[in-house]
């Protein structure tokens, strides 16, 4: 028997809500989105970040943060790496040294961080989820139903086609869609609706969208430029209706 | 040290385990350590006693048994145990403790060098065995 | 014992040079390179392309195919969806639905995939990857040890990292890496040097960029559009240097 | 009908293992036929004599058995069998005997609705054992 198990709700039971970035394409911007959210979010919240994209980690990056071993008291604290926003992710204990996994590995890896990760009082826990709709998926939504989802999108059919797939798993699983968001809008030089007709046609909320910022990369790494970048500025309707949504 | 979270996960595993049973009818809980995860025992064993304080069930009725690590090539075949493993610095050694998945970022098969390789046993904490006393209390 | 293993050689035995298209990072462009690729060496090579993004089959949309079930004799028979292009994916079983596998799911498919599929002579067979550093990419470094490999990067430090961390991988297994292609280069405005210093920084040819051009998605599913597309002109470069970098 | 593909599989994994014995020194071998995959045992069978034409592997040391496919919810926990699934039309079915993952895309818990579920048994092809002749040939 697991014991872990038993104790995820309990170890969740002072965060009052979880959102989670999720879309199945990969290099939509659930890392950048999620994580400049949660900076966000923090201005007037306490909040958690979770990068569990355990092969592909890069909340770090963006924060700029050089990962170190967290400190221990009763469980694994999790560093606020800022004032506000503490984190929690495998790049704490791999840098940016390849972390292989096997689907049994990454759902025992997921158990093990939701089980000894000790969060404080949190308002929001943020989490970035990886591409695919392989264990991290189906594990959150067999371990915390009360996960409330953004769906991200780009203006694109094979990113639309894809993200189709994850709604539908979601909603079979009557997972809380807070709605889908559309990134980097006007990317390939037309304002389409894509996004809009997705959420239409799924009966989701469209909860905004964050245009394509040329230069956005150059910003990875320096926290206080990107929070006065145009993308935090977009981004920010999206928090703020995140605030709003509260169910 | 995280070993009181762990302790905690297993205290709670039995009691949502009982079954409808008092639990002061646990006569014998079985729990397995993963080498892998370098669990303290002392701390562990403190951990379990301290978190049982006022509680029905009694500390002594725990048994923990260390489990050897061992692990198993999918690349190779190789099998090979935590022991035969070389060339883990403290730092590395302190990120499993941590995360025992961690292994396939800091150790590779003796054989090929993958880091494609199994967990067979010794990953963590488990719970191998709970009995009862027979006569209910 | 699963029979399956022992045939997997063997059916490849017809087909001369594998190719995969990896990354890791999503969305830097796998599979509209690879399946413009195979494309473009259909032109006078027998080809096959093998959509091996289980979670999120792509190659289907953009070649603008209805998928249906394949043809049997004797195995599956991978449909010659244009001249000198055979293609096999799960979308040819799944269509358009979502397809949520765990990590032992997702081997079980690769090795059923490659044990029944009758492939003809093939000059190159072409491989789309998914991202990640999973199943697929584990599998695949154990079962066809002559593969070779094209990384795709992008110019972002995100991709740089963690493409930096699937090539130590298949360092580690002593893969046969063609070579780091750069995708949607001038994308973020400047002309980085971010995935040829990559590329010496690992040791490894820098095979040729593309760059990112607007209206490329509009072009998706409308292969002769593709094919006349700026894009396919420049990834032609790329693949001249992949036949050329015969092993 | 793909069943050549998958008897080509069993004769060849039992030729690479004899462990050096003589071909005809096979007295034995179980092959498991899963349910999920629906092969045609006839044509399966034809395929094995055809392919073994020729060798010294004889075809009645093959016995053939059909495994029953069984499911488990990953979600809820339900367990089931493949005869008690309900609603996979004709088309569906044919996918899912050419990739039995497929069942994922078109089979659910009938508890939970869920997806997620593991092929507990019956999923494929497998040899479930190989007996030699005692004396060497
Ligand atoms: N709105 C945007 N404008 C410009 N670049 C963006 C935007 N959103 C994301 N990017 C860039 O796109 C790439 C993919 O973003 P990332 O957050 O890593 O996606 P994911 O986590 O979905 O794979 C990164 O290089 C990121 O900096
Ligand atoms: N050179 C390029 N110029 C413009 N758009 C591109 C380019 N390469 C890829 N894209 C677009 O970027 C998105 C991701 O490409 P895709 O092939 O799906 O990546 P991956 O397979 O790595 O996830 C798609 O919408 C695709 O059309
Ligand atoms: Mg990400
Ligand atoms: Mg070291
Ligand atoms: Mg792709
Ligand atoms: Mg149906
Ligand atoms: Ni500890
Ligand atoms: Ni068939
Ligand atoms: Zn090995
Ligand atoms: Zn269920």
């Amino acid at each position: 028997m697991d014991p872990r198990l038993s104790v995820l709700e309990k170890r969740l039971s002072g965060v009052r809500r979880i959102i989670a970035f999720a879309s199945a394409k990969g290099g939509v911007g659930k890392s950048i989105c999620s994580t400049v959210s949660a900076l966000l979010l923090s201005r007037d919240h306490r909040v958690g970040l979770l990068d569990l994209d355990l092969q592909g980690a890069s909340d770090h990056l963006i924060l700029g943060k050089n990962p170190s071993l967290p400190e221990e008291d009763g469980g694994i604290i999790p560093p606020a790496l800022f004032p506000n926003l503490s984190f929690m992710g495998v790049s704490l204990f791999s840098g940016n040294e390849p972390v292989p996994l096997r689907g049994q590995d990454t759902t025992n890896a997921i158990v093990e961080l939701l089980s000894v990760t000790i969060w404080k009082k949190l308002d929001f826990l943020v989490i970035d989820m990886p591409p695919g709709i392989g264990e991290e998926v189906l594990d959150l939504i067999r371990f915390i139903e009360r996960l409330e989802y953004i769906v991200i999108n780009t203006p694109s059919p094979l990113s639309e086609s894809v993200v189709d797939r994850l709604i539908k798993i979601l909603k079979l699983s009557d997972a809380r869609i807070l709605g889908i968001m559309e990134n980097m809008a006007g990317m390939d030089g037309s304002e389409r609706n894509g996004s809009k007709m997705l959420a239409e046609r799924n009966g989701i909320d469209f909860i905004g969208k964050v245009h394509f910022i040329p230069g956005l990369d150059g910003m990875v790494g320096n926290v206080d430029t990107l929070l006065e970048s145009a993308f935090a500025n977009e981004l920010k309707i999206i928090t703020e209706r995140i605030k709003a949504a509260d169910l | 040290m995280h070993e009181l979270a762990l302790a905690d996960a297993v205290i709670d595993a039995v009691e949502k385990n009982l079954g409808g049973r008092d639990p002061s009818s646990v006569k014998r809980v079985l729990v397995m350590l993963g080498e892998l995860q370098n669990i303290d025992l002392e701390i562990f064993e403190h951990g379990l006693k301290t978190l049982l304080e006022g509680k029905a069930i009694d500390y002594r009725v725990f048994s923990i048994e260390i489990e050897e690590a061992a692990f198993l090539c999918n690349n190779c075949g190789e099998s090979w145990k935590l022991s035969e493993q070389s060339e883990i610095d403290e730092e590395e050694r302190e990120a499993i403790h941590f995360l025992p998945e961690m292994a396939h970022v800091y150790m590779s098969c003796p054989n090929c060098g993958s880091r494609d390789f199994t967990l067979e046993s010794g990953r963590g904490v488990s719970i191998a065995e709970i009995e009862f006393d027979m006569i209910p209390k």
